[in-house]
């Protein structure tokens, strides 16, 4: 029989990890948190999630910024923010999550096979080229990217949505994509 | 200049003291060199820093020098002069010196508290010194006035801390006038049923004091009644009370109760409100068994009589030759004179409709906790059977804590009795009904005598306790097991896992506040409200239930949430503060008052006017005019003073030439001053 | 009555599996006499991805919405449909508002490309427009058809009525039921009403999106509800479209109409029944077609 | 020209406001105590005079404030019905309006003259309230005195040191 052992040290946190998260857009009220699980109760995924968002929430209060950035929690969370409307503290905890999503594709430790992810990078690629996004072309290169069984299963759908005139192949693209770059460029270089 | 010059005494001798308050003051400001700079003043004889001004030893140094260095003024910067300014004024008193001539420097609160950097905090300190020695050079020896304190005491709000405080005063042999809004005296405790955490009927304890209070020959009750105007000051307090008509009169009525037998409706068909709604009563009738006075009271809202005139008014022909029911009564005002108020109004609950997701009011088996109570009320509507609205006993409940309490959307405190009187309603329903009963909590509060027993009694009873706040009641079915029931999704924070709990009946335990009039009260009285709405207390720690406004106390949970020992407390400290007051007979009253200089002033009645006291009048109508202020009248504004076109009307304690020598002190540092 | 003008934000979705949305947005527009100028060269406007990527690129992209409506027609209001880009746009206009740092960055990229700084763009829903602008009582007067359908079940969804929108409360909200109610269309009471669909889960971990749009259909048809009417180009996709493979999946039966609530109000309104976009509806086909035909006013049922 | 261009430099870096506070005894002076009592931190440029009421402030304190070199003037009542004495701080406001027309033509800008109601419980109003009354003085730059003052200014600002005439001015209605 297979035992695991579960054991932080203090070492393994990083409080100034924690104090930078503060800082970050959105971010400014958890500290506040009561640990009361309102968010997880609220949340119609945490069942999924192998971090209720409370728990996500304890984790980085204590610097533990290794499993809060590499856990499946964060990719679950639909933006939905039943978790900000219901906190007694005011904590938007949708908000907290997008940063977290961000750290953790920056640092590249998100979770491997879990699609989320690349239907994030896939849609910011293409929007970032074409300003506006395809949804055919999207889906197409993501399952493409993650799992192309789901082609088979996604097809079916697909023929019931072309038959319905709501699938189009054509590529959306804006006139001016060109200043849209140009615009990203000087967000990138700041003031 | 000239009139300044002239005024200024020729030998001036200041002793400045800076306080270090431990580290409070110390650990930001350099007192040192506050101390240092302070030395350097004109007219500074000695400046020294000290670890706490405020203990003996600190006041002895401040009398030991008055006589050593035989010193005529006193600056001690320190704390609050609210805090401190009495002491200090002492100090200088026990050393022979006019207490009037000290002036106090706030380098603590103003200072060390909320200004972080050490520099610039010290150079503020530096600065304020710098214009308190310059402003204390302008003070005068003043003597105090004394006002006599009326010896009556209005208590407003009949519940258990008026009641209390009400009867401590007319045992004392105080005359006391207890206003109460509503029909009876009682307040909350009397919906109670139990009281925690020793289970002691509410009713056995609370019916003998509110029969004590009718019965007191001191006690002037006042039911249906509120205070709509109130003028004066401390020991002279003039207050107009209304009375709302009862139209059954208290002094015909016998409490027979016949009149509400004989109404023309035979069945109570009106929501109860003493009941919540939760039963139903005629237009005539007893708010509750228990009522103080036992008089019936008549609803004009509901009562034929009132509504189309067209009643057969049995309820009259019911009460005979007594003749009590008066059904053209008046609303009465009555006008008293008091020396001391003390305000006990209590509390509203919060009001879950403002948290849509807990279905109060959108699913029928959502209560309160306050209709709980009633519930469980050996003489509420349902005579202490559990039972939900449909008659059904629940076979299990959910307690939802922190309703509307430490929440930054509604309430951020926490209302101190929720998690006590949960504890209560769980074990009360677990007794009558064996229901399951679910408490879910952010944290458990039970820090009172016999509280933390009474919790863990719980447990042993096997009443479930789960660590989390609930994020919403529904009557979605998930699954068969929970199909008719109310579904409370929440996650168990000590788990980690997210629960789906089905029960019969939700209890929402709703917080405390402050009532929604409070803050009318408020301005009626001229005391100060803390930023949630709670009355303020004078001090915290050391001044628990006076007021800003002196002669007006507090108690109760119109201060801010507690239980009932504590409030029964606080209502016995007011009434104690009440008899000091009474039993020095008289009180020192500040000096400030407004003076003229009659040589200066033309009779321009501008400040006449001006006054809302009617303190000054113009006299000397054969000779030469002038304006006079009646000291006795002043509170010491100054508005007249800052108003009068020729400078002269003047303000101890505040005149022009201390103000102006403390801005001239602020700003002497800056080039081109 | 005068026409009010409003510049319109279809967002990507419109234009392909939510184009029922656009048609009968703005057919149901153009029955109460509001005007829609469609905002022209609109860009994406991030969605739920981009900030998960890049937060500053994210406002950008909404920025730009914002400045070409500043643009285009000042002061007129931004109508947008999708409850996600609603969301998002006013997110924006929230953060830069908060932010130093992001206003910062924003501001460099619009004067780079040559558009107004100073953004004072109202963004607001079609159902806040109908709600504030025009009122329940106005269209109850305005009702030209007897509603011959079942009852339904509001789904307002999760963005339009989280922290920075304001369609309507965020915590049981009751607009979309009382605009139905005006109408005469019948509503069961839908405690999921703002439980999310999982938006794009169901393209990600589909048996998570499937699940929760189950729940959301299995619930509503205990209600007694014969359809659901939303107010999001998502949530309409998720519900409609995956009924058949949850079938499989259950044998549960799930043929509910998901239909648009401007759908259903351009109908009682008197539209023509073309311009409503019903043949881009997958599920619920008989009932869509039973319910929605060519009737006679509402006088003859008087 | 240059002298301008000093000022602005001067502004922008280093120049620390000095404000004089007018407090009421009852409201903003136990408002910043409380903000003492709750640690909230804010700038420390002003500097507190406690008077018993709002009412009791003087123009001529204002005046002196400003030509002794004072950057800016805070006065703190109670809110409007919640005055210790009844009315005092509806008499400071009739005195502030008027007063702040005439300091606008003695050259004082809007921006360093205010008159706020603070209550007792609104420690965090008062940090606000300081903090940006004193970014707002600080882009002003440091006040540099008054314009050519109209005589009748004169007299007012002066009148209680050379004169026992009463004022013909405009404040005698204060």
């Amino acid at each position: 029989m297979a035992v695991t052992r579960t054991l932080r040290y203090q070492r393994e946190a990083d409080p100034e990890w924690t104090e930078w998260l503060r800082r970050q857009p959105g971010c400014e009220a958890f500290w506040e948190c009561l640990q009361c699980g309102t968010c997880s109760g609220a949340c119609p995924l945490s069942i999924y999630m192998d971090f209720t968002p409370r728990r996500v929430i304890a984790l980085v209060r204590e610097g533990f910024y290794r499993d809060a950035l590499s856990c499946q929690t964060i990719w679950l969370c639909a933006s939905c923010y039943a978790c900000a409307v219901h906190c007694p503290r005011g904590i938007r905890i949708t908000d907290l999550m997008y940063t977290l999503k961000r750290e953790a594709i920056r640092r590249k430790v998100h979770p491997k096979g879990l699609p989320t992810p690349v239907l994030a990078q896939e849609f910011y690629r293409m929007v970032q080229r074409r300003g506006r996004n395809s949804e055919f072309w999207l889906v197409l290169r993501m399952a493409l990217k993650s799992d192309p069984w789901a082609l088979v299963r996604l097809a079916r759908s697909g023929w019931r949505l072309l038959r319905a005139g709501r699938l189009s192949m054509r590529t959306e693209q804006i006139r001016q994509a060109d200043q849209l770059r140009t615009m990203f460029a000087a967000a990138r270089e700041g003031r | 200049m000239s009139e300044r010059g002239q005024k200024l005494p020729s030998d001036v001798r200041v002793g400045v003291y800076v306080c270090h308050c431990g580290v409070n003051i110390a650990a930001v400001v350099d007192v040192r060199q506050v101390a240092q700079l302070a030395r350097g003043l004109p007219g500074v004889v000695v400046a020294r820093d000290y670890n706490y001004m405020c203990s003996d030893p600190g006041q002895e140094l401040i009398r030991q020098d008055i006589r050593d260095y035989a010193l005529n003024r006193i600056v001690v910067a320190s704390c609050s002069p609210h805090l401190h300014e009495e002491t200090f004024r002492h100090a200088a008193a026990a050393g022979g010196l006019n207490p009037y001539l000290v002036h106090m420097v706030n380098i603590r609160e103003h200072v060390s508290w909320v200004h972080p950097d050490r520099e610039r905090a010290t150079e503020k300190a530096c600065e304020l010194v710098r214009a308190a020695v310059r402003r204390v050079v302008w003070h005068e020896p003043l003597e105090q006035a004394r006002v006599s304190i009326h010896p009556d005491v209005l208590v407003v709000g009949g519940g258990i801390a008026g009641i209390h405080a009400a009867l401590t005063l007319a045992n004392a042999g105080k005359r006391v006038y207890l206003v109460e809004r509503q029909p009876s005296i009682g307040g909350h405790m009397a919906m109670f049923d139990k009281t925690f955490p020793t289970l002691d009927c509410a009713a056995c304890i609370l019916t003998p004091k509110m029969s004590a209070v009718q019965a007191h020959p001191n006690i002037t009750l006042w039911t249906l009644a509120e205070v709509t105007r109130v003028e004066g000051y401390v020991g002279n307090y003039e207050v107009e009370i209304t009375r709302w008509p009862r139209y059954v009169r208290e002094d015909l009525c016998s409490g027979c109760l016949k009149c509400i037998e004989a109404c023309v409706y035979k069945d109570a068909r009106f929501p109860d409100e003493f009941n919540l709604g939760l039963s139903k009563r005629k237009p005539i009738y007893l708010p509750f068994p228990q009522a103080v006075p036992q008089v019936p009271v008549i609803d004009p809202a509901t009562c034929i009589q009132f509504k189309s005139g067209k009643c057969k008014k049995t309820c009259v022909e019911a009460c005979g030759e007594r003749g009590a029911i008066d059904l053209q009564a008046v609303p009465k005002v009555e006008r008293v004179r008091v020396g001391s108020v003390i305000l006990a109004t209590g509390f509203q609950t919060f009001d879950p409709r403002r948290m849509p997701e807990y279905g109060y009011g959108i699913y029928p088996n959502v209560y309160t906790s306050l209709e709980v109570e009633r519930l469980v009320n050996a003489s509420g509507p349902t005579g202490g059977e559990i039972v939900l609205r449909d008659g059904r006993r629940p076979q299990s409940v959910g307690i939802i804590h922190c309703v509307g309490s430490r929440d930054r959307r509604h309430n951020p405190w926490c209302s101190r009795v929720c998690c006590m009187y949960s504890l209560k309603l769980a074990h009360l329903i677990r007794e009558r009904t064996g229901a399951e009963v679910f408490n879910f909590y952010i944290d458990m509060r039970t820090p009172g005598k016999g509280f933390e027993e009474f919790y863990q009694r719980l447990l042993e009873e096997g009443v479930h306790f789960i660590r989390g706040r609930v994020a919403g009641v529904s009557d979605w079915a998930l699954d068969p097991s929970e199909e008719g029931k109310l579904v409370l999704r929440v996650e168990d924070t000590l788990l980690g896992i997210v629960r789906r709990i089905p029960v019969d009946m939700v209890v929402l335990a709703v917080g405390l506040e402050p009532r929604s009039d409070a803050e009318e009260l408020r301005r009626l009285f001229r005391v100060s409200c803390s930023a949630e709405g709670f009355f303020l207390e004078r001090h915290p720690k050391l001044a628990p239930v006076s007021t800003f406004a002196e002669g007006v106390f507090v108690a109760g949970c119109c201060q801010g949430p507690k239980d009932i020992p504590d409030t029964v407390a606080q209502a016995g400290a007011a009434a104690a503060e009440a008899l000091a007051l009474i039993d020095r007979g008289s009180i020192e009253q500040e000096p400030n008052t407004a003076y003229v200089l009659a040589d200066h002033c033309s009779a321009c009645r501008t400040c006449v006017s001006l006054c809302p006291y009617s303190a000054i009048s113009i006299v000397g109508g054969d000779g030469r005019p002038h304006a006079e202020i009646n000291p006795a009248l002043c509170k010491g504004c100054g508005t007249c003073v800052a108003a009068c076109p020729s400078g002269s009307i003047r303000q101890h304690l505040f005149e022009d030439e201390q103000i102006v020598a403390e801005i001239e002190g602020i700003l002497a540092g800056v080039a081109g001053g | 009555m005068a026409l009010r003008r409003y510049l319109y934000y279809p967002g990507c979705s419109l234009r392909g599996t939510g184009v029922a949305y656009d048609e009968s947005l703005r057919e149901c527009f153009r029955q109460l006499g509001l005007e829609l100028v469609e905002l022209e060269d609109w860009n994406c406007c991030g969605a739920t991805s981009y900030m998960a990527i890049d937060e500053g690129a994210a406002c950008v992209l909404s920025a730009r919405v914002l400045a070409l409506a500043q643009q285009q027609a000042p002061g007129v209001d931004l109508v947008a449909p999708c409850s996600a880009c609603y969301l998002v746009l006013r997110k924006t206009e929230d953060y830069i508002s908060r932010y130093p740092e992001i206003r910062s960055r924003v501001e460099a990229s619009l004067r780079k490309a040559g558009l107004p700084v100073q953004i004072g763009v109202q963004v607001r829903h079609p159902l806040e427009v109908l709600w504030e602008d025009v009122g329940p009582e106005a269209i109850r007067k305005r009702v030209q058809r007897h509603w011959r359908g079942g009852r339904v079940a509001c789904y307002y969804g999760c963005q339009a009525v989280r922290p920075y929108g304001e369609v309507d409360r965020p915590i049981r909200p009751t607009r979309l039921d009382e605009l139905m109610e005006a109408v005469n269309v019948p509503v069961v009471d839908y405690s999921l009403r703002t439980r999310c669909c999982g938006g794009s889960l169901t393209g990600t971990i589909h048996e998570v999106g499937l699940r929760l749009n189950y729940i959301l259909l299995k619930e509503a048809v205990r209600r007694g509800a014969e359809a659901i009417v939303t107010m999001c180009p998502l949530c309409q996709f998720n519900l409609d479209v995956f009924q058949n493979e949850m079938e499989r999946q259950t044998g549960e039966p799930f043929d509910l109409p998901v239909l648009y609530f401007t759908q259903v109000l351009g109908w009682c309104l008197g539209a023509e029944l073309e311009k409503l976009g019903l043949r881009h509806l997958i599920a619920g086909r008989d009932l869509v077609e039973r319910w929605f035909v060519k009737e006679r006013p509402v006088e003859a049922y008087v | 020209m240059k002298q301008l261009a000093d000022n602005r430099a001067e502004s922008s870096n280093g120049f620390e406001p000095k404000i004089v506070g007018f407090f009421c005894n009852w409201c903003t002076y136990l408002a910043a105590d409380l903000a003492g009592t709750s640690r909230l931190h804010y700038a420390p440029n002003v500097r507190v005079v406690r008077v018993m009421c709002s009412g009791r402030v003087d123009p001529q304190f204002v005046l002196e404030a400003f030509a002794k070199g004072a950057d800016g003037v805070l006065i703190g009542g109670c809110h409007p019905g919640d005055c210790h004495y009844q009315e005092g701080n509806y008499k400071a406001l009739r005195r502030y309006v008027l007063l702040r027309r005439l300091l606008e033509q003695l050259g004082v800008e809007p921006g360093r003259f205010r008159l706020e109601w603070i209550s007792a419980s609104e420690g965090e109003r008062l940090r606000a309230v300081i903090n940006e009354m004193v970014e707002q003085v600080r882009a002003l730059g440091p006040f540099r005195g008054f314009n050519r003052l109209p005589v009748k200014l004169a007299q007012l600002h002066g009148q209680k040191e050379c004169s026992k005439e009463p004022a013909s001015v405009e404040t005698v209605e204060l």
